[in-house]
């Protein structure tokens, strides 16, 4: 059923009764044309763009938890495109015009919010290297403004241009930034395949991959076996456990990343805020908490919670930024499992097992990734090529060295990027 | 101030001590011994807050640190702290709250037009809506939902208050000092273990101060004065009261908020609060259990609240709550009727079981609640018995809907509670926390008697597990024992709303409404209607919603399950979490010894690598930093000039085996270089790109001295012992950092040699020689190396000496027409010579890259050269090259991208950036370095460097990046 | 979380440095080929669960490989790269 | 010419605060020794440390000071060890902490466990000292040597005094 104001205005008149769920609870069929292990962002957005941009409808996505259980539930919500490095430059870009368009798209108000980003540096080389960034994103048609120490205080005011231990030298200022509600993508892109006939299956692990003279043709789960043609792997931390399902190694070490949200306080930090040197990034959420992260935990690990001195590194990092949130009170903190690639840059790519393909290796930026990357994969699934926004995403760039995108340039140590 | 509502004699108040303080302006008071909330209480005030969604008029719901309602600002020093829980803040003299999220006042508050709305305002409503028109979003519908939402108001101002953290090791924790806590604690004193009590309370008991029970054929508040005292003397045990552990983390770790000063009119020099970490190596978690409220129609009014909230309000602090109703499904509900009536308040007893009507105050059997009235404050109550309806007058509701154990802790790293259907709650199961073992009402043991038996068995499976053999000599005192008996009603049926989650306005049918919309998971559920994610994480809320979810969805609460507990068990603060990062105070800074000098110079300082190094020196008329850095170049180049460069990493390497670990490091050999010689050396990460580079000299046979640069000095450092012990652990080296043992100093320009000489014989080197120096009397160390281009020397001394010999050489250097030069020179300096720093060594470089690949010897392997023949490395690669205006005047900038003339600034048509530029006074002209597709083949091309973020275009011709002296005789002369 | 310093003893997290998988320490020859170096490099077993990785002790200097629990973060035991005398 | 003047990192003062006393000191002469793989040399006269061992000889330790490294503290080595030998005695700032609430306040800036149970009177350790690297000397159970990088003392001494501040405020209560 489609929603609109007029819908919640009748439908408060009359008791809410005719709310329909928002999406159905299929039931495993025998048999699919296409299979998404992972029903979070970008297996949600995977299945709805191969209904509808390619018209398929046989399409099914396994979920081990509940839809929405994984890195989707539990990112910090940034939006952006500002990646300097090729292969990322295009896609993020790409991605951020589907964002622009989501709610009319899915009939579903992700709130995506383009409060504007802004990068703080500290020095003149951090200076130049966000320079470097904010022509990259120039050229790729992105919106970027270069703002001196006193354009930063214009925007943010309350930040500590005293005493912090880095001084703020600028920032880079990216307006088309913000944030958008990470719940409401997994539901709307639900939703959306739902009404397109994905068959969204809850509580339903996948065990085992079949695999035949090379080909896909199925998978075991935890309801029984499905079979399919063509599978793609779209389990984010768990993707080194479901390809080794096909027999595969990725490139991929699974880590912590944890985050914080506060209690809520009546409107204060208005955009999302980022600290070069102390790793730590916040924003307000809409019901007022502030949301808020910063490094890996650094160890390999699937508990999905974290320790002490990164949560206090990052406490530690708002105070020396902007001391003011010292007296907001953090109610929570929670992990989520990451896909960390050697370069830091995701893989959206065929396997050596035919009809099987790989997505993964989104680090901590793939929230923002997730309308493209399900078009692009969809589009890989579908017509057997890559994706003109999403050529360089290749499994065998390390291999090569070609086309590697290290954006932070920390090199392949999986947890420095 | 008349304390209206307060009962003569009782309570654990001390009236010796009356103390003033305002709320929402007007001033009341109240007792030492007093929460904000009691002191309001007892001055007849009920309406304490607003809530969240629909800012229904609110009073106290519980008399803890679950607190959803009673959420005020309060003042110190006229900066406010939001959300602050009038349950927990202990009253002082001058305290200054202030009700929040209302609008213009409490009483009056225009936002409560959203209690109208409500029917639209349903659960997840603004998931489908405020779509359109599309740009509305974040100028109209965002900021009015932003506007509307939030609680408290953060201060703005910067909160220079002091906070404080510390770390505790114990052999064991006990989490709670009810009368579980404290039978544990005094067991495992007695024999022999380390004990930390933490409670959160201000006073050591848990429930004993508001249900003062017989314990051990005495007053339960003399027990507990007697366990206080005797536990207060023994030296193995730190008592820890104020104190919420509020995470439990891995291997025994522990998360604590110590309130220090929070409670005092004058903290001084004390800390607000304290952020404890605790390494334990067993734990007990004695945290009690939390009553929980049913759901009936208009549940939340001002002068509802829990049974044990009122229990403690009456007998820990003599309110006098008026005329009470209590609605109770369990025997604890019934106890406290019971004990209020002997108290002697006028209580009405409601309940749905069957149970006898032999007491003696009015019971209600098989009754409910179904309606209350009085909008700012309770004034009656409806009650469906038997025998119809019934509106009984009432000043106070009192709800118990049965007993949660408070799991919490048990819960954090990823157990599940579960279901135990004859206490209707969820229950730990053991070892949930590794070594961490849950008693007494935490565990669903509710009589206290049981629960003083489950502390001393507690502490002997710990002694236990500690392996101390010792016992402790206590025994159990008796104490009450009774049954504890419920028959679950977790929501009251019919029309109207009904509250399950007071802080985040999630009423009955907003749970149903989710169900019907298919967000039927638990985690679903929660998310879609925000239940359980507001301040209090749903203490008093949960498990009615599941239950709620679980009737609607048909799975039973069993199989419904709970949402994940994560820390922090209470709100914490960011500042006590991050306390010490305030400022400066957010990572080491680091001095040169040339440091005072330097400031004394007015040069400004910037920071690299934690140290602060001085950008120029600026002399009288000079207007801007070029001015002074353009001079401070060209003095080097004609005359001489200084510059500390201690900050570079220095490592000292020996043994026989040295030269031989070093070529493993670096690219090219250091094992060939002759003692008393420098040689340039480049290291790569084992992905073959760039890691740093540096110089390495030989000072002895088997004693080597490698620098690295500033920032990446940790890095190296590590790696090498990497390195050493992963691949070269029988090898005879040894590697220690020096960096900090030796300030050292570059002497650059041809006058280099007339300024040594003023420190005494220095050694006739050739280029790239080192050799031992008497420096002014002392021993140290002369190197000629040049970063500059010029003739150059770093010489080196124990740093205790490095504050004079700057001082002597920026004297020496300006009597000679020289100067000390800062950053911003050195870098001119540097860039004219085509030198690389990290901008150029930003880690996605190759040793070729940046025209270094002839530095990787063939003769033999090292880190980082395999993975360098990787054909990405080599193919199609942008390399460094010199940039120079075509235009002599025009400005290059770093960071620019650089495109062929006639091609657009887009990304399909990028040729490469540029990652340093300096004005050039030697050469009269910018220059810049950068990397370029192909650049090396493309000398004499004519490009456009594009910096778009600063609208300029120019014109540069790719050169090579070596601008100045390019056959190097300067540095060699 | 704590770690054993096959120097110091339990010592905090906060005091070590993460490196990676302990497959660090199998080394390919230089001439193994771009497959085994890619393997070195880049691939990871990433289990869930028993996992063995790299540390180094910061305060002592000492590296070490660790055995332990990426799912419960139990750790089982730590020994020194190198041996000799500590 | 003169000979250079030395200076230390930070004045060599005491400070006193509630019950614990801060004082900047110099230890004399720091050689770090470290001995080649297999080699457990004695070193003045002394045996080579175990981790955590002090060994006293007169004026002179030998300080175990890291992984197959101590500090030889007061003398200089003797010639001829099978031992990478660098002189430290201008790498470090030096602190004595002492007093009844010495623990207390060094509670505030490390991690180590400071029961004297774990660490004993008369042993070393490697820990942080908050974000710095430090090297702790128990000389008694309320007593301790603290040594940290050099251009950092004014970081340390800050803290610790911050930390003493504190650890007073509460003592006047
Ligand atoms: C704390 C945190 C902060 C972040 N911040 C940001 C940010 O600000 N901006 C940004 O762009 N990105 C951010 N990210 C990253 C982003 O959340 C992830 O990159 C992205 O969500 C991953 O893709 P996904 O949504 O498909 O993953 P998930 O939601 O994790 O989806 C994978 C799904 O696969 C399922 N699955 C796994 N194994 C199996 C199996 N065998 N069978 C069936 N199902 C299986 C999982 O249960 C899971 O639901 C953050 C991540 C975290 C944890
Ligand atoms: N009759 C009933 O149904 C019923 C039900 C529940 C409790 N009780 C009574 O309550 C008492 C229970 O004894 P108990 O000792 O198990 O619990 P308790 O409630 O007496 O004490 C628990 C203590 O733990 C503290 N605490 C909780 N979480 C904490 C944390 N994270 N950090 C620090 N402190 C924390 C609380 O402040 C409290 O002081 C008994 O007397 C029992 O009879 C009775
Ligand atoms: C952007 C964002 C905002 C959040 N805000 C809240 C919040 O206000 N209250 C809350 O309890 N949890 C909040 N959470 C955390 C969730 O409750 C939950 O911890 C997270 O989704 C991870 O799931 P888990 O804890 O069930 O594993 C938020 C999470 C995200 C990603
Ligand atoms: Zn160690």
């Amino acid at each position: 059923m489609g929603y609109s104001g007029f819908r919640v205005l009748t439908q408060g008149l009359t008791g809410n009764k005719g709310w329909k769920p928002a999406w159905r609870k299929a039931q495993p069929k025998a048999q699919y044309d296409a299979i998404i292990i992972g029903g979070g962002g970008h297996g949600l957005s995977t299945a709805y763009y191969l209904a509808k941009n390619h018209g398929m409808t046989r399409i099914a996505v396994l979920e081990k938890g509940y839809l929405g259980s994984g890195n989707i539930g539990r990112n910090t919500t940034i939006v952006r495109a500002n990646y300097f490095l090729p292969g990322n430059q295009e896609f993020y870009s790409h991605s951020l015009k589907l964002w622009e368009g989501l709610e009319g798209e899915l009939n579903y108000n992700v709130m995506h919010s383009q409060r504007g980003l802004i990068n703080l540096f500290h020095s003149d080389g951090q200076r130049d290297a966000f320079v470097r960034r904010g022509n990259a994103m120039l050229s790729q048609g992105d919106d970027a403004i270069l703002l001196d120490r006193e354009g930063v205080r214009q925007h943010l005011p309350y930040l500590d241009f005293e005493q912090t231990r880095f001084p703020i030298y600028g920032g880079l200022y990216h307006p088309r930034g913000g944030t958008a509600r990470h719940d409401a993508v997994a539901w709307g892109y639900a939703r959306g395949a739902d009404q397109r006939g994905v068959d969204l299956i809850e509580n339903c692990e996948v065990t085992g991959i079949d695999i035949q003279n090379g080909k896909v043709v199925g998978v075991q789960t935890t309801r029984g076996p499905i079979r399919a043609k063509k599978v793609a792997m779209v389990a984010a931390g768990r993707s080194g456990q479901v390809a080794a399902m096909a027999g595969m190694r990725l490139p991929i070490e699974s880590h912590i990343l944890q985050a914080f949200v506060t209690e809520g306080l009546k409107p204060v930090i208005d955009h999302v805020v980022s600290f070069g040197m102390g790793h730590f990034y916040i924003s307000q959420s809409d019901k007022g908490g502030l949301v808020f992260g910063g490094d890996l935990d650094f160890y390999a690990s699937y508990a999905a919670r974290g320790n002490l001195p990164m949560v206090e590194h990052v406490m530690e990092a708002g105070m020396t930024l902007m001391p003011m949130i010292g007296r907001a009170k953090v109610l929570r903190s929670w992990g989520g499992i990451m896909d960390m690639s050697p370069d830091g840059s995701p893989i959206i790519d065929k396997t050596p097992v035919d009809g099987l393909f790989v997505n993964c290796g989104w680090n901590y930026g793939g929230f923002k990734a997730v309308p493209a990357s399900g078009w692009c994969l969809a589009h890989l699934m579908a017509t057997g090529e890559p994706h003109a926004v999403a050529t360089k995403f290749r499994l065998d760039r390390f291999r090569t060295g070609r086309g590697l995108m290290d954006e932070e340039g920390t090199g392949s140590q999986h947890n420095l990027h | 101030m008349t304390q209206s509502h307060r009962i003569p004699g009782r309570g654990l108040i001390d009236r010796s001590q009356p103390l003033n303080f305002t709320f929402d302006g007007v001033m009341y008071q109240g007792y030492q011994g007093d929460t904000l909330a009691s002191a309001l209480l007892a001055n007849g005030v009920r309406l304490m807050g607003r809530s969240f969604k629909y800012h229904r008029p609110r009073g106290v719901l519980t008399a803890g640190s679950e607190e959803p309602n009673a959420l005020v600002e309060v003042f110190e020093n006229g900066q406010h702290t939001p959300n602050t829980r009038a349950t927990m803040a202990e009253l002082y003299g001058g305290m200054v709250a202030r009700s929040q999220n209302r609008w213009p006042s409490l009483g009056l508050d225009v936002m409560a037009v959203n209690d109208l709305l409500s029917p639209f305002f349903s659960a997840g409503f603004y998931y489908k809506t405020f779509m359109w028109p599309r740009a509305f979003w974040e100028k109209l519908y965002e900021p009015a939902i932003r506007r509307a939402a939030g609680l408290g108001r953060l201060d703005r101002r910067h909160d220079e208050a002091a906070y404080e953290k510390a770390f505790a090791h114990c052999d064991l924790l006990v989490i709670g000092a009810g009368p579980t806590g404290l039978m544990a604690a005094m067991a495992a004193a007695q024999a022999g273990a380390d004990v930390i009590l933490a409670d959160e309370g201000s006073a050591l008991g848990g429930r004993i101060l508001a249900d003062q029970p017989e314990i051990g054929d005495m007053p339960g508040l003399t027990w507990l004065e007697t366990m206080r005292t005797d536990l207060a003397a023994m030296p193995n045990v730190r008592i820890m009261t104020r104190t919420t552990v509020t995470g439990a983390y891995d291997d025994g770790t522990f998360g604590a908020l110590e309130r220090v000063g929070l409670h005092l009119a004058d903290p001084g020099d004390l800390p607000r609060e304290c952020f404890w970490r605790i390494h334990a190596r067993r734990a007990i978690l004695a945290a009690g259990a939390l009553e929980r409220p049913i759901a009936h129609r208009d549940n939340d009014r001002p002068g509802v609240m829990l049974a044990s909230g009122l229990r403690a309000y009456v007998s820990r602090w003599g309110v006098n709550p008026g005329k009470v109703v209590l609605f109770s499904n369990n025997d604890s509900g019934l106890a406290t009727a019971r004990a209020l009536t002997g108290m002697g308040i006028d209580v009405s007893y409601v309940d749905p079981r069957p149970i006898p009507v032999t007491e003696e105050f009015p019971v209600y059997a098989e009754a409910r609640v179904i309606a209350t009235q009085g909008r700012k404050g309770l004034k009656s109550v409806d009650i469906q018995h038997r025998g119809g309806t019934s509106r009984v007058e009432a000043r106070t509701l009192a709800l118990s809907g049965g007993w949660n154990p408070s799991v919490h802790l048990a819960c954090h790293l990823n157990g599940r509670p579960q279901w135990d259907e004859t206490i209707a709650a969820f229950v730990p199961r053991s070892d949930m926390v590794p070594g961490m073992i849950v008693a007494g009402a935490a565990r669903g043991t509710f009589s206290t008697g049981a629960c003083l038996q489950d502390g001393l068995e507690a502490a002997q499976a710990s002694l236990t597990a500690l392996g101390i053999r010792k016992k402790p000599r206590l025994g159990v005192p008796v104490a009450e024992a009774a049954p504890y008996r419920i028959a679950p009603v977790w929501a009251v049926e019919g029309d109207g709303r009904a509250w399950l989650d007071f802080a985040n306005d999630v009423t009955v049918k907003d749970v149903k409404l989710s169900a019907q919309e298919g967000f039927q998971s638990v985690e679903h559920m929660k998310r879609y209607t925000t239940q359980g994610m507001a301040p209090d994480q749903g203490k008093s809320s949960n498990v009615a919603a599941l239950a709620v979810l679980a009737d609607a969805t048909g799975q039973g609460i069993a199989a419904t399950g709970t949402t994940t507990y994560r820390p922090p068990f209470v709100p914490v603060s960011i500042a006590a979490m991050g306390a010490g990062g305030r400022g400066t105070g957010f990572a080491p800074q680091r001095f040169l010894t040339s440091d005072a000098q330097s400031r004394a110079m007015g040069a400004p300082m910037i920071e690299a690598g934690l140290w602060y190094r001085p950008s120029y020196f600026p002399r009288a008329g000079e207007k801007d930093w070029r001015d002074a850095a353009e001079r401070e170049a060209v003095m080097v180049r004609g005359a001489v000039g200084v510059c500390d460069v201690s900050t570079l990493g220095k490592i000292d390497v020996q043994g026989k085996d040295a030269g031989r670990f070093l070529d493993f490091l670096y690219t090219n050999t250091m094992s060939t270089l002759p003692v008393g010689k420098v040689r340039y050396g480049l290291m790569l990460r084992e992905d073959g790109f760039v890691m740093d580079d540096g110089t390495c000299a030989r000072l002895g046979p088997d004693h080597f001295l490698v620098t690295t640069t500033t920032a990446a000095a940790g890095q190296v450092m590590r790696h090498m012992d990497f390195v050493q012990q992963a691949f070269c652990a029988d090898c005879d080296v040894r590697t220690i950092s020096v960096t900090e043992g030796w300030a050292q100093f570059a002497i650059a320009g041809p006058k280099a040699r007339e300024v040594l000489a003023t420190l005494g014989d220095a050694p006739d080197l050739p280029f790239m020689g080192c050799a031992p120096m008497t420096v002014a009397g002392i021993a140290g160390r002369l190197f000629r190396i040049s970063f500059s281009g010029e003739q150059g020397y770093e010489v080196a001394v124990p740093t205790r000496y490095g504050k004079d010999l700057f001082a002597r050489l920026v004297t020496a250097a300006e009597s000679l027409e020289g100067c000390a030069y800062g950053m911003e020179a050195l870098n001119i300096l540097r860039v004219e010579k085509g030198f690389i720093t990290h901008a150029e060594i930003h880690g996605r470089t190759t040793a070729d890259d940046v025209g270094l690949g002839k530095m990787v010897s063939a003769k033999k392997d090292c880190i980082g050269k395999a993975a360098s023949q990787r054909p990405g490395l080599s193919e199609d690669r942008q390399q460094l090259v010199g940039l120079m205006p075509v235009n002599q005047g025009e400005t290059l900038s770093a960071g620019a991208h650089l495109y062929n003339e006639r091609d657009p600034a887009t990304r399909v048509h990028d040729q490469g950036y540029v990652t340093s530029v300096a004005p050039s006074p030697t050469l009269g002209t910018w220059l810049g370095l950068g990397f370029v597709v192909n650049g090396r083949a493309r000398h004499g091309e004519v490009i456009r460097l594009d910096d778009g973020l600063r609208k300029r275009q120019v014109l540069v011709e790719i050169v090579d990046p070596v601008f100045f002296d390019p056959e190097g005789g300067r540095m060699r002369d | 979380m704590r770690l054993p310093c096959p120097c110091c003893g339990s010592r905090d997290r906060r005091e070590f440095t993460y490196y990676g998988a302990a497959e660090f320490l199998n080394r390919p020859a230089p001439d193994a080929g771009d497959a085994a170096w890619d393997d070195y490099l880049h691939n990871r077993d990433n289990p869930a669960g028993e996992t063995r990785d790299l540390w180094y002790h910061d305060p002592c200097a000492t590296w070490m490989e660790v055995t332990r629990n990426t799912v419960t973060h139990e750790v089982l035991k730590a020994r020194a790269l190198a041996g000799g005398v500590k | 010419m003169t000979d250079l003047v030395a200076e230390h990192a930070v004045a060599l003062r005491t400070t006193d605060i509630g019950r614990a006393s801060l004082t900047a000191f110099d230890p004399g002469p720091v050689f770090s020794i470290a001995p080649y793989p297999g080699v457990r040399p004695v070193v003045n006269a002394m045996p080579f440390p175990t981790p955590g061992q002090i060994v006293t000889q007169g004026a002179v330790r030998l300080v175990w000071a890291g992984r197959e490294q101590a500090f030889l503290i007061g003398a200089a080595p003797d010639e001829g060890l099978s031992a990478a030998i660098t002189d430290q005695s201008d790498g470090w700032a030096w602190f004595r902490l002492q007093g009844e609430d010495a623990t207390a306040v060094l509670a505030r800036l490390t991690p180590l466990d400071l029961r004297v149970s774990a660490f004993a009177p008369g042993t070393s350790a490697r820990a942080p000292l908050n974000h710095m690297q430090a090297v702790i000397l128990r000389t008694a159970a309320d007593a301790f040597e603290l040594a940290v990088f050099r251009s950092m003392a004014q970081t340390a001494q800050h803290e610790l005094v911050e930390a003493m501040t504190r650890v007073a405020a509460r003592r006047a209560r």
